[in-house]
């Protein structure tokens, strides 16, 4: 099957070199990959692991350079994950795509978007050290190609290449951390490496963490290692942000639990302490997404920070998973890896559907900017009716999905309480007062985004001429739609599947315990239960007795349409409201945090009583002026430095090689 | 099925006495002011007159605005299912506290998103004003309860008060002062009180909550008040149930049943009390000065919660 | 036999002296490399399967047999390379047919002294072809008559014979501790015959031997500090020389290096000499990171780089062990491929837009959208990124770092590695993005330059994949030389 | 006798040191190389070892006669200013020299301990002729003093090859002949080239090319 798949990935890659045709065979041969993609892990999830090495090796005696390929539970779940929004971004890809037609070549955005397909596929069913380094790379190769694909723009090719130096620091990370589990495991293969953490020295053992963490963390966006995600992501082109902010940085959570919980093993209390650097990490990866989200300006970019925010949250449900491990709370750590699981599902899901959301604004208006956008609801009513379901599960609106993993991830913080230790108690706290401003401010984000875009009268004449989207694109936002609703309904029953592949990590299955019918309970007795099949039913019984009462208390009566109310002065596009002046107060809350910089001039023109006044306001960006440039800076410095000494001068030259050879015979004489 | 019908009763009378407590806070602040003040029945009075209107939408406005209104009252139709009010007993496998929380988030969001729909610049700065405030008040309100359910053991508000009844003195912890305080300047600011907004003011640049409303007329105008009722209902509820439920029957005989009620009518006079008082002893505080009580929330939640590991 | 082989770009190198048409020397200087390569390619087959061949003063093990394949293999695509880029500065009238044929019988026949440093049994006689390159690639290297090049010309020439001189000093030593041992017999400065004896000699003057030919050697191959003419000779030769120098000279001199290196591994303990080689490996490594990071003129920022990647074989073989040795002997044939390909790259652009200063060059996706492909490939290879051959040895050598616990070198590797990646995209990248000068014509200059390094890539993608069966067992015989290996 | 000449060597390198005008340079050059042929003569006197006859014919014919004749040539055609323009002054060069050829002691000392008798000095001589040789070319400014430089530096390890080991294979011997040869050819050649193109053999105007 997992050969299926990859055929179908590959006959496309040979396939498109060709013009318009390529659209179809391209994408349609990708959906066709997914669906494959999908079988299998579905296969696997129901029937057991699967594995196969290819025939392709080279070994030196020692140790073997071959590629296996290994889909275990994890590692099907997480396919299922990548193929379930890779074949509706795929469908979508149909219609989207179309803008480029003539500006850039189409087959080779066709032989990318497959080949990171692949890759992202490979990167989860690898099977050993040097198959998945490749495949790694390859993935963030790939997504850097299509970050750049528009190659004109020279403001995106300096966003792919931060892209590319991070996560090539990332790799250099993660490879040495795999090297040093494969020496203890004496084997490339990840079959071998199962639990050699606990004959690793602790030194070694506590540096891989370490290694990974940055590796990972890099891929995954934790702050501060996330500068180059809110640049990279809304320079590619939409269906590949969906894709990346969707499938691509889970990857690194995948691979996180791989390592942390089957190589490196959570061993006990003495491990407690990544438990707590992750939720310290996650937290402030939660807050300052969030924070940025809230006051950018290019929509695209803050769906961007919306997923850093999100893979904080993710890491909080990872932390706190790691921490009950390391006290041996093997329910809860159960209960938090698949918290964990689920919220990367569905943010797989609801993200997904927001950046082909944002693709189709794009798409529709031309235009990245918010403060440009306005009144789209009436121009793109399918879409502003799909792309208010992603917002409903992104600010976890019961009973829709995001609701459901934040509920988990809440529950699973909570219960820590049954640990004695105040370290651990007070940032479990911290944790869950951060998660908590996190959610709120996603809803002020969200409410900005949404009410900035679709909702009010356009703000610009792009937005005023926005025409809705071609079918295959809505069709595309429609299955991700379903899906973020009908998961969050069905969650009881995913969360069955999500037991057995966590329980081998967790060491225990809770699926018994945590699920009741359509009740979520948590495994503690009797802490606490939800269901978010009861929600809607309740939802859906109150509407109509609402709507009935309403309606017929009082006579029915008809409402009219008039304008809105305007003070006695017509209302145009400058006095409405803005996202910058929406986000104004927060950003007056938090200014200690954003810094913001404001600059005021004042024009004088030739009648005194008129004069231009502009105002402009940035933010900075702090991570970026603090840590980073002065890194490049010092480098670039110290480089010019050491230039000095090709100085031109044959006789310098010569004296170099002089002094060194006297040196080394003194040394060694 | 006793639950659920125990739930569907609390639910029914949450709604029924929803205006009924508006209506009291303003007599009382009326008296307190030395006014005669409408009568306490005034509330049910408006919101008939209100369902007899038709509304007004404006041309500019989406589905949002059409959709809101019911939104919002399904939303405090189905938490006021969750929440116990006489009796310590609730539709507990709907959901917990959290569902609560939410169902409050969901009912805000639409509002907020409603108030920019039409294209007016006050449902604008209303709407964004109140989410500043949300966003804040939001964690406070869930770490105050955090920290009742902590002590507790249990997240299921009916599970809260029941345990913390039977557990008598012995659970009154400074935790959970500490939360009610935070939660009561939280009830405060979630449903536009003074110092947070006036729910009697038309001064168009100070006003908050009436800003998003704005546009709403009539039938909808109603149930958006109506919604906003029971939203001050339920968090008074709340309030007394998660940190103080003493008084609330624990099991389904008549006595305690009884004397449950007549402790919830007590309470609920009480809290009614406190909040005129504030509003009349207290001027309306700057917007930009609110974020200093709002974050004093958060930490006195946050307290809470730490104390409760910590003592 | 092995004078056979020998004698094939001797002969190449006076048929093109001969001819007096572009296309005729043309066409025997591609032959010529062709048949050479198709020869080596027969013996490596031979020693393969039968063991070294020692023909007196000549020999070929797997080790020379190895090196001697890349010689051949680059020499073969710089051949073809050649074709293309000599033949177009020859028609935009650059130079006469005089100087067409100068060069390609210059080619030739550095081609045959670098053969000869591969073959030669004497370490005496492979000084001899050491020196030999020297001379003979400086004439390349001054080819373009300008002052710059004769600079470069001049500082490569001076620097590398003083370094062969000191390198020769150490042969000497090396020499005499051997004749004490077996007495003046002919066969005393044969590699062979050292190794054998290697227990036997003289520790202090090998030591003292191994320094000085260390040093020397060192210059040629660019290792830090010694490596200052490397950028000058590299940027002012021609583009197939400046391949040819960087992708297989070097590799010819630390081939001159191992040699001693095996030696004195077998003499001293392991401990010694890899340990310098290490320590030469590191500050290479981070001296032309330094210069990578500030260069400005293409050719120089890929002459660095060979500088760097000479000081990540000289760490491989330093390390040892059968990663370390396996992961560094790979690497040469990495790297030869990669660096040439950019090479290539930076020619076609040279050829082009007349200047090989990186900031000058923009938007090259637009314009020659192959050129640009395949430069971004091959900076992306070279800068040891999967799934490219050089991912495959760098990983190596970081494991040997790891399975022996040096982890100082393993963190300062990856370091040095990240950091020139960055800068190799951030130099690379700004010549392939952007928008480009409105009066350039899009177009190639050569479809045979293209297909050149479409073969170098693919070459390279497959190394990264797989590792061929017979190079891997000639790998395997060759690390097997070396000592240390459990 | 040996250590005589091999002295003799080492005194023509410090010769060469203090030489500030070219001619005189080529001069002592030729000098030390014939002496360096005497030491060969006399090695094979005592050996009895014919090929070293051999090597020491060539030294002096080569070294002693055709290269420091094709040097003048060069300068003649050329018409080189015949200062040598050190950048080191000439006193402080002789000092350094003095250093060299202690340090030559000091760190062949470990060595000369089990060499052979007659040639007991030979190699810390030899040494010392290398760093001096080298020391020329960094420290004088001239293409051609550097070509000179290079020679003096040859001299000093054919004196270790001899002294040492009684010369090297013959063939060896013979193709490193031809390699210097040839090498000082070349340089000639891009010697002339060079003045022809800046106008001057003076190596500093060559600064072109670095970062």
């Amino acid at each position: 099957m997992v050969i299926l798949a990859l055929c179908g990935g590959l006959s496309a890659v040979g396939l498109n070199n060709r013009h318009k045709e390529c659209i179809y065979v391209a994408f349609g041969s990708a959906a066709a990959f997914s669906a494959c993609g999908i079988v299998v892990a579905v296969e696997v999830l129901s029937a057991g692991p699967l594995a196969l090495s290819l025939p392709l090796s080279s070994d030196n005696g020692q140790i073997s350079f071959g590629y296996s390929i290994m889909v275990d539970q994890l590692s099907a779940f997480f396919l299922l994950v990548i193929c379930t929004l890779a074949l509706p971004v795929s469908i979508y890809s149909f219609g989207y795509v179309k803008e480029y037609e003539g500006k850039y070549g189409l087959g080779r955005f066709g032989l990318l978007y497959n080949l990171f397909l692949l890759s992202m596929v490979l990167v989860v069913t690898a099977g050993n050290v040097v198959a998945f380094l490749i495949a790694w790379e390859l993935m963030s190769l790939c997504s850097y190609f299509l970050v750049t694909f528009e190659n004109r723009d020279t403001e995106k090719a300096s966003a792919g290449m931060l892209y590319l130096v991070m996560t090539h620091l990332g790799s250099a990370l993660i490879m040495s951390a795999l090297l040093l589990i494969a020496f203890q495991a004496n084997s490339f293969e990840f079959s071998a490496m199962k639990d050699v953490g606990q004959f690793m020295g602790v030194d070694v053992r506590n540096l891989a963490f370490i290694l990974l963490l940055l590796g990972f963390g890099t891929k995954a966006g934790i702050v501060p290692l996330h500068i180059w995600l809110p640049k990279a992501h809304p320079a590619a082109p939409s269906n590949i942000s969906a894709l990346m902010s969707g499938v691509m940085i889970k990857t690194a959570i995948y691979m996180l639990i791989r390592t942390y919980f089957d190589f490196l093993g959570i061993n006990g209390p003495e491990d407690a302490w990544l438990g707590l650097l992750f939720l310290l990490i996650a937290s402030v990866t939660a807050l300052v997404g969030v924070l940025y989200a809230l006051v950018e300006k290019d929509y695209k970019r803050i769906l961007a920070f919306s997923s850093i925010e999100n893979i904080g949250i993710v890491l909080i449900a990872f932390g706190s998973a790691l921490l009950f491990k390391a006290y041996g709370l093997n329910d809860l750590a159960a209960l938090a890896l698949i918290a964990t699981l689920l919220h990367v599902f569905f943010h797989s899901l609801f993200k997904g559907l927001l950046f082909l959301g944002a693709g189709a604004i794009l798409h529709a208006t031309g235009t990245r900017n918010l403060e440009r956008l306005g009144g789209l609801s009436r121009r793109m009513k399918v879409t502003s009716v799909l792309f208010f379901i992603g917002v409903l599960s992104v600010v976890a609106v019961p009973p829709f999905n995001g609701f459901v993993s934040e509920w988990l991830i809440f529950q699973s913080l909570l219960l820590s309480f049954t640990l004695n230790d105040v370290l651990v108690n007070l940032l479990v706290a911290t944790a869950l007062g951060m998660l908590a401003l996190t959610g709120a401010l996603a809803a002020t984000c969200f409410v900005r985004f949404y009410g900035m875009a679709f909702l009010a009268r356009p703000r610009s004449r792009e937005a005023a001429v926005a025409k809705e989207v071609p079918r295959s694109m809505l069709l595309g936002m429609a299955v991700l739609a379903v899906l973020c609703l009908l998961t969050g309904l069905l969650s009881t029953n995913i969360i069955q599947v999500v037991d057995s592949v966590t329980t081998p990590f967790a060491g225990t299955s809770i699926a018994g315990r945590l699920t009741n019918g359509i009740v979520l309970e948590t495994p503690v007795s009797s802490f606490s239960s939800m269901s978010p099949v009861l929600i809607s039913l309740a939802l859906l019984i109150a509407l109509p007795l609402a709507y009935l009462f309403a309606t017929r208390y009082g006579g029915v009566r008809a409402v009219r349409i008039g304008d809105t109310w305007d003070c006695g002065t017509p209302l145009n596009e400058r006095n409405e409201y803005t996202p910058t002046g929406f986000a104004q107060p927060l950003k007056r809350v938090f200014r200690g945090f954003y810094r913001e910089r404001t600059r005021t001039a004042v024009e004088r023109g030739a009648d005194p009583y008129l004069r231009r006044l502009t105002y402009e306001t940035s933010i900075p960006e702090l991570i970026d002026d603090f840590l980073y440039r002065p890194i490049v800076k010092i480098a670039v410095g110290l480089a010019r430095k050491v230039g000095v000494i090709q100085t031109g001068s044959i006789q310098a030259y010569l004296a170099y090689i002089f002094v060194t050879l006297v040196l080394l015979l003194i040394i060694f004489r | 099925m006793n639950d659920l019908l125990l739930a569907l009763i609390q639910a029914a009378l949450i709604l029924g006495l929803a205006p009924l407590v508006t209506g009291i806070i303003r007599k009382v602040k009326a008296l307190l002011q030395s006014r005669r003040g409408p009568p306490v029945l005034q509330p049910y009075y408006d919101l008939r007159k209100l369902f007899r209107k038709s509304s007004v939408i404006s041309s500019d406005a989406s589905w949002i605005t059409s959709v809101t209104p019911f939104v919002c009252m399904i939303a405090m139709m189905v938490a006021a299912l969750l929440v116990p009010v006489f009796i310590t007993a609730s539709f507990g496998s709907l959901g917990d506290l959290i569902v609560v929380v939410y169902l409050f988030a969901t009912a805000r969001f639409f509002m907020a998103l409603a108030a920019l729909d039409a294209g007016s610049t006050f449902g604008g700065m209303g709407s964004s004003r109140e989410m500043m405030i949300s966003a804040i008040i939001e964690p406070a309100i869930l770490l105050s309860i955090f920290s009742a359910a902590l002590i507790a053991g249990t997240t299921d508000l009916a599970g809260i008060s029941q345990v913390l009844v039977l557990g008598g003195t012995d659970l009154l912890r400074p935790t959970l002062f500490l939360a009610f305080a935070a939660f009561f300047i939280a009830t405060l600011a979630e449903n536009a009180r003074i110092p947070f907004d006036n729910p009697a003011t038309h001064l168009e640049l100070t006003m908050i909550h009436e800003a998003m409303l704005l546009e709403y007329s009539g039938k909808q105008l109603a149930l958006m008040e109506m919604a906003s009722m029971t939203k001050l209902m339920l968090c008074i509820t709340i309030a007394w149930s998660a940190f103080f439920p003493f008084g609330m029957a624990t099991e389904l005989s008549p006595l305690p049943v009884a004397v449950g009620l007549i402790a919830f009518l007590v309470k609920l006079l009480l809290f009614a009390l406190a909040i005129a008082l504030i509003e009349s002893s207290m001027a309306k505080m700057r917007l930009f000065r609110l974020p200093n009580l709002l974050t004093g929330s958060f930490i006195l939640a946050f307290l809470a919660v730490m104390s409760f590991y910590i003592l | 036999m092995i004078e056979l082989l020998l004698v094939i770009p001797v002969i190449t190198a006076a048929l093109c002296y001969l001819m007096n048409r572009r296309r005729a020397m043309e066409i025997v200087s591609t032959i010529g490399a062709a048949v050479l390569f198709v020869g080596v390619l027969l013996f490596v087959a031979k020693v393969l399967e039968d063991g070294p061949i020692y023909e007196g003063a000549l020999f070929m093990d797997s080790l020379s047999a190895y090196v001697l394949l890349i010689v051949a293999f680059m020499a073969f695509i710089g051949a073809v390379y050649s074709v293309g880029y000599m033949g177009h500065e020859y028609q935009e009238k650059q130079f006469g047919l005089g100087r067409l044929r100068y060069y390609y019988t210059f080619f030739h026949i550095f081609i045959f002294t670098m053969m000869l440093v591969c073959v030669s049994n004497s370490l005496g006689i492979m000084w001899i072809a050491i020196e030999s390159t020297t001379l003979a690639s400086a004439f390349l290297v001054g080819f373009y008559n300008k002052d710059t090049s004769l600079e470069a010309a001049w500082k490569y020439i001076i620097i590398c014979s003083v370094g062969i001189t000191l390198a020769l000093l150490g042969i000497i030593l090396a020499y005499a501790s051997s004749v004490s041992v077996v007495g003046e017999s002919s066969n005393a400065l044969d590699w062979t015959t050292l190794r054998s004896i290697a227990d036997s000699l003289d520790k202090d003057l090998l030591r003292i031997a191994f320094v000085l030919v260390l040093v020397g050697y060192g210059t040629k191959v660019g290792l830090v500090p010694m490596h200052t003419w490397l950028p000058d000779a590299h940027s002012q030769a021609p583009t197939p020389i400046s391949a040819l120098l960087s992708g297989v000279l070097l590799n010819c001199a630390m081939y001159g290096i191992l040699r001693f290196h095996i030696i004195s591994t077998e003499a001293l303990g392991p401990g010694f000499s890899g340990s310098l080689l290490l320590l030469f490996g590191v500050i290479s490594m981070v001296v032309a990171a330094a210069f990578i990071i500030i260069a400005r003129d293409v050719k120089r920022l890929l002459a660095y780089s060979s500088i760097e990647h000479m000081g990540i074989i000289a760490i491989g073989f330093g390390l040892g062990g059968p990663f370390g040795v396996y992961g560094a002997l790979l690497h040469m044939l990495n790297h030869a491929m990669a660096k040439s390909l950019l090479f290539f790259g930076a020619g076609n652009v040279l050829l082009k837009l007349k200047t090989k200063i990186m900031e000058e060059v923009r938007g090259l996706g637009q314009h020659m959208a192959a050129t640009a492909a395949l430069l971004f490939i091959g900076m992306l290879a070279l800068a040891g990124s999967p799934p490219f051959g050089l991912f495959i040895s760098e990983l190596s050598i970081l494991y040997a770092a790891v399975t022996q616990g040096q982890v100082v070198v393993g963190a300062l590797y990856l370091l040095v590695l990240v950091v020139i990646f960055a800068a190799l995209l951030w130099h690379i990248g700004g010549m392939v993005f952007g928008t480009p000068s409105e009066r350039v014509q899009p177009g190639e200059v050569s479809r045979l330059n293209i297909w050149v390094m479409i073969v170098l890539a693919t070459a390279l993608l497959v190394l990264g994949l797989v590792i061929p069966g017979p190079l891997a067992s000639l790998l395997d015989a060759a690390a097997s030389l070396f000592g240390g290996m459990t | 006798m040996i250590n005589g000449l091999a002295a003799l060597v080492l005194l023509g390198a410090f010769a060469a040191v203090s030489c500030s005008r070219m001619p005189a340079l080529v001069r002592t050059f030729a000098f030390q190389s014939i002496a360096l042929g005497a030491l060969a003569a006399c090695v094979a006197y005592f050996t009895d070892s014919p090929q070293i006859y051999v090597v020491a014919v060539l030294t002096i014919g080569l070294k002693g006669f055709v290269i420091p004749r094709m040097f003048s040539q060069i300068m003649n055609r050329i018409k080189v200013e015949k200062e040598v323009d050190p950048l080191l002054s000439i006193p402080s060069s002789l000092l350094v020299s003095g250093g060299l050829a202690v340090l030559a002691y000091y760190i062949t000392e470990p060595l000369i301990t089990h060499g052979e008798p007659i040639t007991r000095n030979a190699l810390a001589l030899s040494l010392a002729v290398v760093l001096i040789g080298f020391f020329i070319m960094i420290s004088r400014r001239k293409a051609i003093t550097q070509v000179v430089g290079l020679l003096i530096m040859e001299n000093g390890l054919f004196m270790a090859a001899i002294s040492l080991t009684y010369g090297m294979p013959l063939i060896v011997e013979l193709g490193i002949f031809f390699d210097v040869l040839v090498a000082v050819l070349i340089m000639g050649v891009f010697a002339f080239r060079i003045n022809n193109t800046f106008d001057s053999l003076d190596t500093s105007f060559m600064r072109r090319l670095r970062d």
